[in-house]
């Protein structure tokens, strides 16, 4: 009797109207709920990006420069329905996993997961969001002296041999999966991004004019706005990690919170410091730094572990940016400096403020983990991206010349110009 | 007639403006403009001091008869500058000869249409 | 002892405190959460919009163009509570609805639907959101020439002879309802906008020097920026149209991403083909169309559907807009072009990609139903739409003047300049 | 065998895998989705206040502006972690709260909250952003003339002892609660702010030339977004405020849709009464009117009642924003005639309009609750805030000196331009 | 040669423009400006009535010959104004003696390069 | 004095203004402008390739004594030229005659101030 009522009560109550032959998953709609939001604010992300790095660099390169964003959006938008996925999270075959069944997610249309009670399809999207936002994040390294064309193949490319690989190392069931900690993508994510960005600034060379031309930002405001949608998009981002709407949820959620407040803060500190001024720039690279950092922690880590990483995270990238200042090569919006440098805090760091719990490894073997999840991001993303690219600016081309630097992306590669009220139309 | 092209200081438009209107001459024309001068005004970009090659100035155009030439200069002279000694990009005054002016609304010419 | 132990189970468990006379229906909170969020992310497509179509006209009418959507939002928001649900969602009388429960939503203040198990106001709400972004749309073909006054009327009386007739046939227990698929507004809201647009755009006659000058659109950022919050609110249309946290919810999702990703891609892809140049506008114009592809179809195809979809409606879309500029009719922001032709492509070409499922009618009898429901919809939508503005215009007044036209319809209507930087201040 | 089945489904349905010591309370992931979901909407405000207010100052202004929320963002994000949730919800010790375990929100890590099933800090988070967005308010009152630094130490001080006790009183078990209804803070938040933002303004003087120099907008498009994020964000706030996800929670979304429509509606009629012309700055401040009367009482009107609030709201706050004009103060962006007063009459006037519901107050004992909270809170902020505001300012300086005003914040305070696009660059 | 400078009203650019090309003047540059003078526009600003400062004002700028002096002069006089009678703020135009004009193309001067 | 007003390409900024530096000449005024004249730039607007009537400019004002007039006039023609050959809308050099400059800062008036 007892399993009687029990089915009952299941088909009655748990919202579910999706049975399945033999097993019998019921979708947690609330924990479906908060996915669906997550994933959508994690798209948000996207032109959260967009505005943020398209106010950074010139008027002249404004379209250029959110047209990456957006590109991301569409390209592997596109891929990871049709292969991505498997990729990352099929079954693991070394290098990368591969599972004929989630190719074009056919096979997971229906079907709900046993564990966290969403459905597949969700859980598939919400991943695939990772993976566009990895490339945009990028484009930033090498804003404002990229075709277009290049662009894109390289960034089709890289998601295929970088990003779904290291994704599936870490959460997808590879050799990583289970050692080292990387809640929502500190190691697969911003230092991927971050390494391959140094990478390609330093391949293809600086702006023409760098570091002798000022080149300021054309929209601050755009900017701040990126930031704003950047910090809002972050609660899916760490709380959606959690794959839950339940009390790991509201700690990744909480943290997430008080490492980009402290991290903003810490960054207005030091230049009010040092300059007697606070910017609004600094503001938001110190609340990256923040977000960054506590990517990789955010599930593991307290409110008191969040204001220490915070902190650390925002000198360190300081201290990043005004090195790159120094060594004179041209990370145009400091990729490497602010999410590659806060990635790595972030993921080592994250073991001195581990939440208590039973299970855990020892703390040094828990470091070496995180050290070693690190070292191979940064090799694996490093090397790979130096031969993609090396290959692409070979054959396609991959690096502007110096007209169509000159003219703009705009007006070079789309045709086009951000703010025609500047003309009088 | 005289068209006098003063190039300032954003901060000071507010001042100049009164200025001209205190020495009666309430018709001018402002834009923006940028200019690359002596002076070098810093911005911080994330810690670093950047001094931009072109900075943001004012130009105002005024198109006056030649007897309140000297009192328009004058007055751009007092209002425009950055406390007693001036400062490295407090700006220029150029002159030049209008030979002509036409009102539009009335057509009328010449130093009546000032 | 069941029924006991059920109801204890259902008091503790459910979430829901508010039990009905005889029937208990407990709320679902999971599907509750996922509605409200939905209904959220299509408030957030207003502001979408606005920008959206505020960035691509000339800077004297972006503030104009930016209160067509504004005024939508707040004419409509009032309008459907006191009545517009009713006459959609109230019980059929052939033409529309009515209820008089419904009225100013009194009866519904506190009821669950027993199916969804949604409070009824979240659904009344949601819904809502559908209502108040139809006529925002229409705005977009008659945009720069139009006075705020007829247009506010024009809307009202629109909202209430041509939206909610057609939603409550379609949706609301109608005479459509049942036969033609169209799961979150193919032909209810962008065919019918569409052709409302087209409708108006040949009425009203083109704008002052159209073709000849080219208008400039005065601020592509915004435009991005609003088709980035128009991708991320189509989440919570398209999904949220499941009226559930569930499955099908997923499903929606997955394929509303996958179209809108297709779209943009093919459309760029057109571009780069033709003029070696991929623009943005291109890009958001692609994404546009696979959103309004979809829209019809987001429950019922699956990703390779999807990715079809989106691949025709760009093409077409592309095609359609290149034609106006042939056939020299100024329809300025392509309502018809895109939203019309994108949702009748959507709901007629559904019936190729449908998932297999048991039940579904005959392939030719689906395929007539979509066909019907789209020409019904054109034909009233385009009828009473000229009729309406024929009595506007004769009345009150619906086209500017052309010294308004060219002072601009923030000059002239509102007495405001957008873009206040642009003079000294 | 009772508990054994309630045991087993619990563990089984309630996707909770926390569990306590002797009490057993599941999560209800649905709650905890739409206020995670809440949480993220009421954080989007910030940016959205940002430019709201950014857009309209002038040029020189528009980064300073901004950077007033995004530096509440992160001092009180810092700060609400720290100590603020003990101050508002811990044990009740008169003036304020306080209970060590919430310091850090420690002793909240993992617990959930028996009543609403969310876990504890998610309920903290969702009340922090309210923390944050207060003071972020206030800034609109002295806009265009505050030094940074002194804004920052002022809003850090008056959210310990101003806010933190303010709504310790009204909601987290002061004096107040239980006979003052205030939803989600018209007393609160919008009294609180709009006082201080009075009291300020007085106190600060006007800026230089007010009002005899016209100060533009200097970008109603940047305002016109912000108030859409802003009217989006509010649903978070109101519907939030119901603390679950359910049938009070929908009655809170519609009539904050309702009242937001309203007020919009009402001021462009007043507009297009007085002067024939309908302005968006005016629709936004209607529609803010109508937001900030509907929030005390979002959960217990109805959609009649909201749309009378709303109108109400509208006509007094227009007359409000007129009597400023002739008594020549410079409240600059009316805080105190926009949220000032639209907050007391939601506070007082929602006595006229509560749903029937069993157990209230009889009507003269509800409106003399509701003046005795609208009193206290409008003598407490105003008090506080004068002796705060003159102890900053013979301290570390609070109002900007004469020069720094003409040179604006930006580049005075800041070291930056918020529109590097009006340059050539 | 003459530098003919018009300040003119935002609304009224397509037509002056327009009615220049008509008097085969085809070259021209343009520029956003902010006047002074004697009109006063108002906007509404939260149902206040106010007159700015500054308004917004085209600036047209065309170098041409001698011949074609008059005839611009005309065709910006009919075009710019608002009405048989003109309105306040109408515009002005400023003429001035250009010494020399040479084609960045071709490098050619003089006339010829107008 | 001379005052020398260039109206050259958007892209040409930074190459002209590099000339001119190197050609001693330090000080310059820049502002945007729109231009109307053979050139047809186009944009792509939905698929359709558009030909905007009036097209971004940019405009350098000079003022310099006469013996600089040509070095200026020189450095510009080389470095504001697309190509050997030139393109349609490389721009013009406009010359007026400059009667006064003064600098705001000193007061210095005539050469010295330039
Ligand atoms: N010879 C010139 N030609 C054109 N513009 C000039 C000239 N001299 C100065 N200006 C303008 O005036 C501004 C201020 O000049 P600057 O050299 O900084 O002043 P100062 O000579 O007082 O130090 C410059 O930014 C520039 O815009
Ligand atoms: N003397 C002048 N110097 C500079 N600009 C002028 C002068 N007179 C007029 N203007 C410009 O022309 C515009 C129109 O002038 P206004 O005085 O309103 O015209 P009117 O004289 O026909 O009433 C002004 O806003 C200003 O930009
Ligand atoms: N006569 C003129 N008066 C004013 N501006 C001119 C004149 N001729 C050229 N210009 C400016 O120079 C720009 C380039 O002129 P264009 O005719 O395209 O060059 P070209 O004569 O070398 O073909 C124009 O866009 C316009 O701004």
């Amino acid at each position: 009797m007892k399993t009687i009522i029990m089915l009952t009560v299941f088909i009655l109550l748990a919202g579910s109207r999706v049975l399945f032959a033999g097993e019998t998953i019921a979708v947690d709609t609330g924990t479906t709920a908060w996915m669906l939001t997550s994933t959508t604010l994690v798209l948000l992300m996207v032109p959260g990006l967009a505005l943020f790095y398209g106010g950074l660099v010139r008027t002249k390169n404004v379209i250029g420069t959110m047209m990456h964003s957006f590109a991301a959006m569409s390209i592997i938008g596109v891929i990871w329905a049709i292969c991505g996925y498997s990729m990352c999270f099929g079954d693991s075959h070394g290098w990368c996993g591969w599972n004929w069944d989630f190719f074009f997610l056919k096979g997971i249309d229906a079907s709900v997961n046993a564990e966290t009670r969403i459905p597949d399809l969700v859980f598939a999207m919400f991943q695939g969001k990772f993976a566009i936002i990895t490339p945009a994040l990028i484009a930033g390294a090498f804003a404002e002296r990229v075709k277009f064309r290049g662009y894109c193949v390289f960034i089709a490319i890289w998601s295929l041999v970088v990003y779904n690989p290291l994704a599936h190392w870490v959460w997808g069931g590879g050799f990583l999966t289970g050692t080292a900690i990387d809640f929502a993508g500190g190691t697969v994510i911003h230092i991927s991004a971050g390494v391959a960005g140094l990478v390609l600034a330093l391949y293809l060379g600086a702006r023409r004019g760098y570091p002798k031309i000022a080149m300021h930002p054309n929209n601050l405001v755009m900017t701040l706005t990126g930031a704003g949608l950047l910090w809002v998009g972050w609660f899916g981002f760490n709380a959606g990690s959690s794959v839950a709407s339940g009390i790991q949820t509201a700690q990744a959620l909480t943290v997430t919170q008080v490492a980009a407040a402290t991290g903003a803060l810490t960054w207005i500190l030091i230049e009010a410091l040092l300059h007697k001024k606070a910017t609004s720039l600094g503001f938001v690279s110190g609340m990256l730094a923040g977000l960054v950092v506590i990517t990789p922690a955010a599930g593991d880590v307290q409110v008191a572990g969040a204001i220490a990483l915070g902190i650390i995270a925002s000198i360190v990238c300081y201290g990043a940016v005004i090195a790159k200042g120094k060594l004179k090569y041209d990370d145009t919006l400091d990729v490497f400096g602010i999410h590659g440098m806060a990635g790595i805090i972030g993921a080592i760091g994250l073991t001195f403020f581990l939440r208590p719990m039973d299970g855990r490894p020892e703390f040094l073997t828990q470091l070496w983990y995180q050290t070693q999840g690190v070292l191979i991001s940064i090799v694996y993303a490093g090397v790979v991206t130096f031969v993609l690219a090396v290959i692409i600016e070979k054959t396609i081309g991959l690096k502007l010349n110096e007209t169509d630097e000159m003219s703009g992306m705009d007006h070079s590669l789309h045709s086009e110009h951000g703010y025609g009220l500047l003309n009088l139309n | 007639m005289k068209l006098i092209t003063a190039i300032i200081q954003t901060d000071k438009l507010e001042r100049v403006h009164e200025a001209l209107v205190k020495a009666e001459i309430n018709r001018i024309t402002v834009s923006r403009c940028t200019g690359h001068g002596r002076a070098a005004e810093t911005d911080l970009y994330r810690g670093q001091e950047v001094a931009p090659d072109l900075i943001s100035k004012v130009r105002i155009d005024i198109a006056c008869n030649e007897k309140f030439t000297d009192a328009a200069v004058k007055a751009i002279l007092e209002s425009a500058k950055h406390g007693e000694a001036g400062q490295l990009g407090d700006g220029k005054i150029f002159i030049t000869h209008l030979e002509e002016c036409i009102r539009i609304r009335t057509g009328e010419r010449g130093t009546e249409a000032i």
